[in-house]
């Protein structure tokens, strides 16, 4: 399975990302440059963290411009699995590949520190090697996680099980004091409707190794390859549990 | 001499002396650029013309050392072909005035003295020194600092790892940000701010140059009247994304070899970056203004000469490869400029359009700076604040109380309210994050690590500069020890009042003594650093703060080791001994606002065997966790050490001292271990060789710390829950800066 | 040449967390009268245009395109012309 | 009750790295014609006050001590009289 991790200009989470997909999960990856406009090639892209554009004016409202983000709407399109991670998540709502806006934290301040998340769907080729409603511990850093969307989006994503991950406590209680940043329904991670395209604002990159505290972070990447090799090199498939009538790659 | 032209040194802050120096060396008048230029190269700040002679005393060389003081920063061999490259700076006076974008500029302007050595920058630090957090303004600098340092750090995506935090009211007006960057280069790569070979070009890259920062307490002159003062901030502000681009931009440069030499623009802009290149080359450089990219019309040749616009650098490329340089910043969306060329004249000629106006000596600049040996005496606070009767002050009926009175003092309290606002995880590598000793970093691709931290208490450095510098280094040797990591090098970043003054010079002679002997004894040579006098406000000066950053080497990261406890039943063990030494301490100040008495002492000798033992013992294995004792001695540690690991432990002790003595001093070289008790006798073995005292205090388990006392008779001294001592300890500052 | 003064607000019912915070700081400082503070963002643009038609409808499209987010906020800007 | 629209905005010669970004970016989106982009702050503050003068100066008051920073912005505002 064939990774391409997207550089903005002021991406910073890249490296790290790539260190686990390459180094930790043994996969074959690359950087993809924002000027790409061509993604041939590759089973799963992700967008990964940092200050692309130095987040200014939005977080990642300048970088959903990059000539590469046509190229991933397209790839989504298809049937492709994108992956976007804390200010990946960010470009992915701007450029609206996902529903919803996000919001500076309710603290006004930064914030890096372990969360613990509460699976709530496991059928989907981000999270088929979680068991249902397994509490990961995966760290957060992040200025704008504050999720927001109107009250019938909010409605469809529940509906529709999009709602992938949300911010609990160690018991797997989704409480207010567990919520980092004010986020609407302890949202942390979200999925679109045809359930390849996922946003969360954790980390799993930070914590897929024993050496820094934890791997419960793997889980999202073991499950990608899963998902990839449960339906014989397609990124759909009924084996990873993702919906049936999604549209197959082309 | 006109007036006018009186006018414009004097402003420019030249005394008559250093004015008639300048004529000589000419052999002329300087005219005006040129007398700005030789203002800010001769300013303090650039020439450290109070200080150069003192910080001769430092010891700079060792065998790992690759690049001692003199360069933009140090940098040291940790083997594998690899070396660790690191500086502090402090940006105190612009925090003062703005906190955040002084603090986050602070922070920029560190991280390129790393990466123009050529070296990625893979951890920050930041020592910080406030007022008294009840004080609305504190309180809005304290806030302020922190969050621009989040914002510059975080955006670059380099962890921000370590640091500390220390109050008191003589900080109140003038607080200190210190910040701290640390590298990793391979080691036949280093990169020089040289401007070698004449006839090389000199291009300037990176940010537009703006009226930013120009000393803005200079003058008004003919060419500039109140108008271009209104148009001229003296804050500047900072890029973080245009530093994140420039920084991966000269990685790019340095790799593929297109590069002679590189220097960052930092205080004095233009003007600093070139002659320093060229000084060190033995060169000079011919530049030309209107070549300078510029954010703002009108400039004159003198305020892009000394404009301070952030996020700028000087490069000298290797000849014919400009083009290339080009290409790999404009990958990067950035602009690069030729400016001009290195001559083998000597001489800075700055041109504007072609027409030269101002040319001097490169040397005169920068080696020609005068240098003074400042007056010192001991002020007279010394002798009657040592001879302050510690005896007399009265020992606490609830020793519980003091206890967590300590606990919730800001200096000892978590600082969790201030790196939660870091991003401290990105990169991948931090292994032991803030809240410990030091923290641990791994090194990719080896089994290696690196523990960095910074120290200082600048209260005992106030009642006796000597000791408390020496303590500095020892402490920071000591910390990393504690992390399982052999301490390599310093980085010093010496916070002074005004070095005119009598006191003032003797405090800072006498740190730098007291720090120079520890780094000798300790074999941690000074490699980089940075001096900040006139830290006072209306006149009194902040208590002398030498902060230590020091890199330590972990041969073996999976050795490394954690402060909290980990497993009930384990045994508490008590490296080095306890003696009344209360003078000086946090107990004294928080609980009874003293600051007098004789500071802890410190055998350095004594200091190194507990070091050496406790490291041997890490890399032994036996070891569990390990703490050194500091701010508020053996009670906090303890309490440290339980909450941090979620269990308590009992303590029991038979002691001479009295209780608060035996609980709160503050005596040196001591460390704190938690070990397997089957791995006692191979540690008391150890302390044997080593001649070090080590003795069990008490065992780990149960969710109280309990800590007994035999001297007459036994009793119980302090009975706590963690419960009480973490709400305490860890609510402190957020309650107070809510 | 043209000076387009936009406004950026947040929607009505989108919560705006540092208009809280400093309406409740405002509060402290003894600004009892305080009832609510809204917070949002404030650019001037210099565009050249062919004529005020074309500057309006670049703007627009400015607003609609990047400067603006349509989920949570509302712009309206104002054009004056300006000597270049 | 009044209604007061306060204005933040950097003084002319400060950086302003937000804006530059963004500056770019409409350029990259073929915006040839812009040429600058400032971004300062926009608030709302609703506020009872006795009368006018007084509405005025309490809203001075807050931009002095609180709203702007005056090392590096500017503030100007308008006041407008609404029904509470
Ligand atoms: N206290 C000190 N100890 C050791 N070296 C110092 C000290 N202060 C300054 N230096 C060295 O002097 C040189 C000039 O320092 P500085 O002007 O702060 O550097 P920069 O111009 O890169 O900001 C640097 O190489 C620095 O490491
Ligand atoms: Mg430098």
């Amino acid at each position: 399975m064939k990774f391409g991790v997207v550089v903005f200009p002021g991406s910073n989470c890249d490296a790290d990302v790539k260190h686990v997909i390459g180094e930790v999960m043994g996969q074959p990856v690359d950087f993809i440059w924002h000027q790409s406009t061509s993604l041939q090639g590759y089973d799963c892209i992700v967008l990964p963290g940092g200050f692309s554009y130095g987040d200014y004016l939005r977080t990642g409202a300048i970088a959903r411009f990059s000539p590469v983000m046509q190229a991933v709407e397209g790839f989504a399109k298809r049937g492709g699995l994108v992956l976007g991670i804390c200010n990946g998540f960010q470009i992915l709502l701007e450029a609206g590949l996902l529903p919803g806006a996000m919001q500076p934290n309710h603290v006004l301040q930064f914030r890096c520190m372990e969360t613990y998340l509460k699976v709530e769907n496991n059928q989907t080729p981000f999270t088929n090697a979680c068991a249902p409603g397994q509490v990961i511990k995966v760290p957060i850093a992040h200025g704008a996680g504050n999720y927001y969307a109107d009250p019938a989006t909010l409605a469809a994503l529940e509906d529709g099980q999009q709602i992938v991950f949300r911010y609990c406590d160690r018991d797997g209680e989704v409480t207010p004091a567990a919520n980092p940043n004010g986020s609407l329904g302890n949202i942390a991670g979200i999925i679109n409707r045809e359930g390849n395209v996922l946003g969360m604002m954790p980390h799993p990159e930070r914590c897929a190794e024993e050496i820094l505290g934890g791997i419960d972070g793997r889980l999202i990447f073991s499950s990608i390859l899963k998902a990839w090799s449960g339906c014989g090199g397609c990124a759909c498939g009924k084996s990873c549990g993702c919906r049936e009538e999604r549209s197959v790659k082309s | 001499m006109t007036n006018q032209e009186r006018e414009a040194w004097q402003k420019m802050g030249l005394t008559l002396a250093e004015y008639r120096k300048i004529k000589e060396l000419l052999g002329r008048e300087p005219n005006y650029l040129e007398t700005g230029m030789f203002a800010v190269m001769w300013s303090e700040h650039c020439s450290y013309k109070h200080s150069k002679t003192t910080l001769r005393l430092f010891p700079t060389s060792g065998p790992r050392v690759i690049q001692g003081p003199g360069e933009n920063a140090g940098v040291v061999d940790i083997g594998d072909g690899q070396a660790v490259v690191f500086k502090i700076e402090s940006h105190n006076h612009p925090s003062a005035i703005e906190p955040f974008q002084g603090a986050a500029t602070g922070v920029g302007g560190i991280v390129r003295d790393v990466f123009a050595m050529g070296a990625r920058p893979v951890a920050l630090l930041n020592s910080l020194r406030f007022g008294n957090l009840k004080d609305r303004r504190v309180k809005y600098l304290m806030g302020g600092v922190v969050s621009g340092i989040s914002f510059y750090g975080n955006c670059l995506g380099i962890p921000t790892v370590g640091g500390e935090v220390f109050f008191d009211e003589s900080y109140g007006g003038n607080p200190l940000v210190n910040a701290m960057c640390v590298g990793i280069i391979k080691k036949d790569q280093v990169a020089k701010g040289v401007a070698a070979g004449v006839g090389n070009t000199v291009m300037v890259v990176g940010a537009r140059t703006g009226r930013d920062g120009i000393h803005g307490a200079t003058f008004a002159s003919e060419e500039l009247g109140e108008q271009s003062e209104d148009r001229r901030p003296a804050v500047q502000v900072g890029d973080p994304f245009m530093e994140k681009l420039l920084l991966e931009a000269c990685l790019e440069l340095i790799d593929q070899g297109l590069i002679v030499g590189m220097q960052d623009l930092g205080a004095a802009g233009l003007t600093s970056s070139s002659c320093e290149m060229a000084s060190r080359a033995g060169t000079g450089i011919e530049l030309d203004v209107s070549l300078v990219p510029r954010r703002e019309e009108g400039m004159t040749a003198y305020e892009v000469m000394l404009s301070e616009s952030q996020e700028r650098m000087l490069l000298v490329p290797k000849p014919g490869s400009e083009q290339q340089v080009r290409d790999v910043l404009r990958k990067w969306n950035l602009e690069a400029a030729v400016i001009g060329k290195v001559t083998g004249d000597g001489l800075m000629r700055i041109l504007d359009n072609g027409q030269v106006m101002a040319e001097v000596p490169a040397k005169a600049l920068t080696d020609h700076a005068p240098v003074y040996h400042p007056v010192m005496e001991e002020p007279s606070y010394v002798s009657e604040a040592l001879a302050f009767d510690v005896a007399s002050v009265p020992v606490p009926e609830d020793l519980n109380q003091s206890l967590l009175q300590l606990l919730a003092s800001p200096t000892i309290a978590s600082k969790e309210w201030v790196y939660r606002q870091y991003d401290y995880k990105v990169q991948v590598n931090t292994v032991v994050v803030p809240g410990s000793d030091a923290a641990v970093l791994r090194l990719k691709g080896t089994s290696k690590g690196l523990a960095v931290t910074t120290d200082c208490n600048g209260r005992y450095c106030y009642l006796d500069p000597y000791t408390g510098g020496a303590i500095a280094v020892a402490e920071a040797a000591r910390n990393l020890v504690c992390s399982g990591a052999e301490p390599l090098a310093v980085t010093d970043c010496l916070n002074f009042g005004n070095p005119e003054k009598p006191g003032i010079f003797w405090q800072f002679r006498r740190a730098v003594e007291g720090m120079s002997e520890a780094c000798r004894v300790l074999s941690t040579p000074v490699v980089s650093g940075n001096v900040s006098f006139y830290n006072e406000t209306n006149g009194e000066p902040v208590f002398p703060t030498p902060v230590v950053g020091m890199v330590g080497l972990l041969p073996e990261i999976s050795k490394r080791c954690t402060m909290d406890f980990k497993q009930a039943g384990d045994v508490v063990v008590l490296l080095g001994e306890t003696k009344e030494e209360i003078g000086g301490s946090e107990f004294l100040y928080a609980l009874y606002g003293i600051t007098a008495g004789k500071p802890p002492q410190l055998d350095l000798e004594r200091e190194k065997a507990v070091q050496s033992c406790c490291l041997e013992a890490i890399w032994q294995g036996l070891i569990k966790s390990a703490h050194d004792l500091s701010d508020g001695g053996l009670a906090i540690a303890l309490a440290e050490c339980a909450v941090a690991g979620g269990v308590g432990a009992e303590i029991n002790v038979e002691t001479g001292l009295a209780d608060h003595m035996f609980l709160f001093s503050e005596s040196q070289s001591r460390i704190i271990l938690s070990l397997d008790s089957a791995s006692f006798k191979p540690l008391a073995e150890l302390a044997a060789r080593h001649q070090v005292p080590c003795q069990v205090i008490g065992v780990v388990g149960g969710e109280r710390l309990v800590i007994k006392a035999q001297n007459r008779e036994a009793k119980v001294l302090i009975d706590l829950s963690l419960k009480e001592m973490e709400d305490k300890w860890r609510g402190a500052i957020p309650c107070l800066m809510a | 040449m043209y000076l387009a003064k936009v406004f950026i607000t947040l929607k009505p019912g989108v919560l705006d967390p540092q208009g809280s915070a400093v309406e409740k700081a405002l509060q402290a400082l003894d600004f009892a009268g305080v009832q609510e503070v809204r917070i949002g963002k404030y650019m001037e643009v210099r565009l050249a245009a062919s004529d005020r038609r074309q500057a309006e409808a670049d703007v627009q499209e400015m607003c609609r395109r990047l400067l603006a987010n349509p989920v949570i906020e509302n712009y309206r800007f104002e054009l004056v012309e300006v000597s270049a």
